[in-house]
């Protein structure tokens, strides 16, 4: 199997591609899955491929498509239902959680739920507080929801895959700033599983646990720390539910310094999460206190003022590792990361409006 | 009764024209049905049925024609007020009672108890306890249903509350869209646990008008008559199947004891004495049993042998339900993921 | 044009026999609006802009034609679509092109930009960008109103999309309930982003029968037609504000350009060029205005005058937007709570 | 002002009566607050005293029904919605979401929306999975809603009046198995604030922070713990956002020791939230690893046999706090505990069916 490189959005088309031919019962459903648009291309050509019947649109009644995912998935369907924002997804709750990721338990463990729900997170030229939230902490907290947050396009491809042939509800999210992110993608049907981390560097000195867009500053800030002598183990969690607690507990062995990386606000985020863990079971392992670098809590504002410095990223990573591993130069460090000319695109490619 | 577009004729086999042994089918569903919620009402107070229950004594009329009207490949779902559904779908006596008592034996093991009712076997799909939460899913079902291409429907039972929550307006919606065969089933028994109807839905407005303007082949019916709750459930069965239309019927009935227990409760002040009174004297069973009376179907000793029948059944399943065990305290942390990959497909059809 | 129970007589106050101030002052609020979104549209592409933006180019008529019928203490909530209804409700200019900017002066000192419009001096009380999110929240502002026993009236904006979701439907049906002094304004441009109605809604069913069944008083018009719209915004507001209805009209228009962004696309395959032609023959500002100079209200000069004062005051207000500072970065983090104790009656009643 | 002996629940009741007398723009609303049981009590007479215009029952539309509370918020009434289970309440997430939790920061600070939404978390007698869910997490993730978790009847009554005239809205958690509990409340008016902890047990070897019926939980252990030398202090956390944090530092600097006690699933909980908080900010005063005691990460079953020890307490609090403490004499402090007939109720009481 050749290894090409395709973008994260191409990647995860491909995954749907490659399942919806493997498996007739794989659907695909959502506002404008096939619209000119296709999700940001990510649904390209499947209703081509497989017809109106597996890949529709549906009216915006997203708690009643939801369950109606939910009823086919109950009848062996797998189904992939896609919304643009993840935010429009709150209005389906009910049907997630009370029916979803319940099912299988509740039901003494007789029928569980195949679908995959794949929700874009936002960020960046004006999304402002009703086109951006990170909750992943919230599905996370629902015993019974699995919750993948891929990080490169050879994961998003891999773990799409393996969501969408779980036998369990499946919350994927996709970061828009990594849509457009090349990586090589192997070629042809990929097994991977969901609840494996991988440690995309090793390093000695700290652990930077990362999630999302949050690899991607992680990886920043570790080249940096490098060139003042801090070695950094970079794990991508990819998914934050079930959470791959042996490989972080593994590094935190060998590093005893944990920093948590979330793109969700903090009061009880993921990374709340991580170092509650690390701190409870491997206290006696930690050099220094653990960290965690979230957003605020507080909405993500609109206006290209308010957002300059609002999101974290690699300067605050390298911060707060230096601090950790008691490293004065912290300016020095800073200067050698690249600053882009707007911080609020992914790439300076992009002019809006969505 | 109202009949909205698409127009059908009525079903050839009218209720009239069938033979006495199915008409006692009905019958013995009926008491069935009546006389297990009566046992669960009597039994409750001793304290060993430990979860929220929800009695259908007085609509048993509905639960009991529907029953015989689908096969087994139909599917439905239901909801908190769902014993007589999944008894009428052919579920299993003894796993309902073994989960309202909390047992392992129980259809969900213990951990749903009787709001959350299952019998895959069947095709009771699933009763949950969010008001509305099954109708969606109920859809769902009926939309892979017609992906299969099979000629089975879906049948979503709800009450009249349940008409309010906009999951029902959505899952309607999108049933019209796709034509899907989908049977919606509202008891409309006139109370959401205390609220009547006028505090909730404008007066004068039927439910099955704004099922009918949704789009969904729609009519009403008296839920406590046989003859004509199997007149209208046969054509909307049939408007159904044959894939012509969603369809919605609306039947008329009325909710005996206190909304969730075993109690009477029309002491209280929400409804009063009299209504109750003059709803039992439409008591479903006692109309149905005076009509094969009439008809000479029925005779008190065909009664006597069936109500015995019933009742040895159901006291062993009672006996069941109270002797099988609790589940072991660690089943609590039975896994909530399914294991395994679900591939049906065994090929890997590229790369 | 459907008019639902309760019947009521048409207003008396017809279009036909306004007066030409008062006919010219619609065409100027079309105009601004045009004008301002047109403005938008050529600017976007300089990349100052920096927020999904949605403008009503096409869609002008309803927004003018409400914003003459209603007062300053008569509410409004919108959509993420909302330029047109906070310009024509009165909304301040300048304000939402700072907002638009991400500058300090906006309206939501840039916290909510497009799609967060906001202007309490004028009771529009705000837009949001969830497709549904302010209807219900309009439902509550005319209970409030009610419950003050005011006259005043709350209007919600929305699309043909947001018909389609749940709540909508309940909180329509609660406004039914309540009578509560609400109109919704819907305006159906065909499309919710690029689908069509016949993917989302029942071929042939129409918007304005599911709202007359759920109860509201309801009508529908050509919301391209100043006097038509006009005729059919009276009735309902009358019917609103005397109490006898929650009231609900449907208006059929066309957006002209993208969803959401500056361009046209009709090229892109979603709708064709002859459908998007067919409606710009039907541009609402060409046919008034054909109307007017017809009635002989207005003349060339007038027009002139009139587009030159708006674009003098247009052009001023993107100098204000373009030239207002961006707020500090700080302000990111001002309060996410109000401060202080919410209490209107000074004194202490008990204890 | 005298005190008197009240139930929770009555002193819900007379919080309710005494707001809506104070302020004319105070409403009562949700599914069954006018019914014969009036909620468990705690609206009764509101609708005889006030009306049926400011006290009313509702359709079933969790959704709707929050939006128009919220509309009737921004207009300056103060509405008091109420929900007999939360569960229920995951309907309406769009709207107390990207609606009330945004509204004041997102429109430049014009305007809040003075809701109160008051929510009942069950257990026991069978609620099982859609009837039991502690969902206080969820809530406090959200930047812009206040969350209010009562121990007491004296806190009842005063933070839900607290609640009530605070410009926010506040997700107001009620524990069904708090009702019947009688405590001193003071009669009339009461000023208290949200965002305050409160101490109810002095100590110097450990630091249990407790929200809601972990309370009593707490209480509990404390006596027990007393007796095998161990000092626990008990902090009843009475907000979970905002959470005041300096009331427990100050408890952590002089104990070392914390124990959180939650009533929700571990993950991503509360009790994450302040184990993580502490591991950071207080990692050298730290004797001993931090720990929580949390619901497990499992829907709760319905049935009597699996729900026997499926609830952490006093026992769980004892043996968790005498590890940290290393004494060794677990088994005498556990045995005296008392334990309760049925652990299923919250009293014998107790005969279902809700
Ligand atoms: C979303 C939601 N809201 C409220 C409740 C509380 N509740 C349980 S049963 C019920 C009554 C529903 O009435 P209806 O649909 O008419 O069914 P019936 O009880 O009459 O059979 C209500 C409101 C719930 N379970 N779920
Ligand atoms: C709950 C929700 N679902 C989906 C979206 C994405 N979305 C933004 S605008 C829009 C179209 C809504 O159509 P309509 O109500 O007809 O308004 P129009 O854009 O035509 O003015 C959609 C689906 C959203 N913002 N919110
Ligand atoms: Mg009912
Ligand atoms: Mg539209």
């Amino acid at each position: 199997m050749g290894e090409r490189s395709l973008t994260f959005a191409q990647a995860i088309n491909e995954a749907m591609h490659l399942a919806m031919e493997k498996d007739p019962e794989v659907l695909c459903y959502g506002l404008g899955v096939d619209d000119p648009k296709r999700i940001f291309g990510t649904t390209k050509g499947l209703q081509e491929a497989f017809g109106e019947e597996r890949v529709f649109d549906m009216p915006t009644s997203e708690n009643g498509m939801l369950g109606i995912g939910i009823g086919a998935a109950l009848n062996d369907m797998k189904p992939v239902m896609v919304h643009q924002r993840l935010d429009f997804f709150l209005l389906a709750m009910d049907q997630l959680v009370n029916a979803a990721a319940k099912w299988f338990y509740m039901f003494g463990g007789q029928r569980s739920v195949p679908i995959t729900i794949r929700l874009m997170l936002g960020r960046g030229w004006g999304q402002g507080p009703t086109h951006s939230q990170n909750l992943q902490a919230w599905f996370a907290h629902i015993p019974g929801l699995k919750v993948v947050m891929p990080a490169t396009a050879a994961d998003a491809k891999g773990l799409l895959l393996a969501s969408i042939f779980d036998p369990n509800p499946v919350v994927f999210l996709e970061h828009r700033w990594l849509h457009h992110q090349e990586g090589n993608v192997p070629a042809g049907w990929q097994d991977d599983v969901l609840g494996k981390a991988k440690v995309l560097r090793t390093g000695t000195d700290i652990t930077l646990v990362a999630i999302s867009y949050q690899v991607v500053e992680a990886l920043r800030a570790a080249e940096v720390l490098q060139s003042v002598g801090i070695s950094a183990e970079v794990i991508d969690l990819r998914t934050v539910q079930p959470i791959d607690w042996a490989t972080i507990e593994a590094s935190i062995a060998k590093t005893g310094r944990v920093l948590a990386l979330d793109t969700g606000a903090l009061t009880c985020s993921v990374s709340a999460e991580i170092v509650a863990r690390s701190a409870e079971k491997q206290f006696s392992l930690l050099k220094t206190a653990p960290a965690r670098i979230a957003m605020p809590d507080f909405p993500e504002p609109t206006s290209y003022g308010l957002t300059k410095s609002f999101h974290p990223d690699a300067r605050n990573i390298v911060t707060q590792a230096c601090k950790m591993c008691c490293v004065t130069e912290i300016e020095k460090a800073l200067n050698s990361l690249t600053v882009p000319e707007h911080h609020d695109v992914p790439g300076e490619w992009f002019k809006g409006p969505f | 009764m109202k009949n909205s577009s698409p127009e059908t004729q009525e079903s050839a086999v009218t209720f009239e024209n069938m033979n006495g042994a199915y008409k006692l089918s009905v019958l013995k569903s009926m008491l069935r049905i009546r006389m297990v919620e009566e046992e669960i009402a009597k039994r409750y107070p001793q304290g060993k049925m430990r979860c929220p229950t929800h009695l259908s004594v007085g609509q048993e009329c509905v639960p009991a024609v529907i029953g015989t009207l689908l096969s087994e490949s139909d599917l439905a779902v239901s909801t908190h007020r769902a014993h007589a559904h999944y008894l009428a779908k052919g579920g299993d006596l003894k796993a309902m009672l073994a989960e309202i008592y909390g047992k392992q034996s129980g259809c969900c093991k213990g951990r749903g108890g009787s709001m959350h009712l299952i019998d895959e076997k069947v095709g009771f799909k699933g009763s949950t306890a969010i008001v509305g939460n099954t109708i969606p899913i109920g859809v769902g079902l009926a939309l892979s249903q017609k992906l299969r291409g099979k000629n089975d429907i879906t049948v979503v039972f709800l009450g009249d509350g349940a008409i309010e929550e906009g999951v029902f307006y959505e899952a309607a919606n999108f049933a019209v869209v796709k034509k899907l065969p989908v049977l919606f089933v509202c008891e409309n028994n006139l109370y959401s646990v205390y609220s009547p109807l006028k505090v909730r839905q404008p007066q004068g407005r039927k439910i099955c008008d704004i099922a009918s303007t949704i789009g969904l082949h729609s009519q009403e019916g008296d839920g406590n008559i046989v003859a004509e709750t199997h007149r209208v459930l046969t054509t909307a069965i049939d408007v159904c199947r044959q894939g012509q239309s969603a369809t919605f019927v609306e039947l008329h009935t009325y909710r005996w004891r206190e909304h969730c227990g075993p109690h009477y409760d029309n002491d209280i002040g929400y409804r009063s004495e009299a209504e109750f009174l003059a709803w039992k004297e439409r008591d479903p069973i006692e109309l149905y049993k005076t009509q094969l009376y009439k008809a000479k179907i029925l005779d008190a000793e065909k009664l006597q042998v069936m109500i015995r029948q019933l009742e040895t059944e159901i006291q062993d399943a009672f006996q069941f339900a109270e002797t099988s065990p609790y589940p072991p305290s660690e089943q609590a942390y039975s896994p909530v993921f399914a294991q395994g990959v679900n591939i049906n497909i065994a090929e890997v059809a590229n790369g």
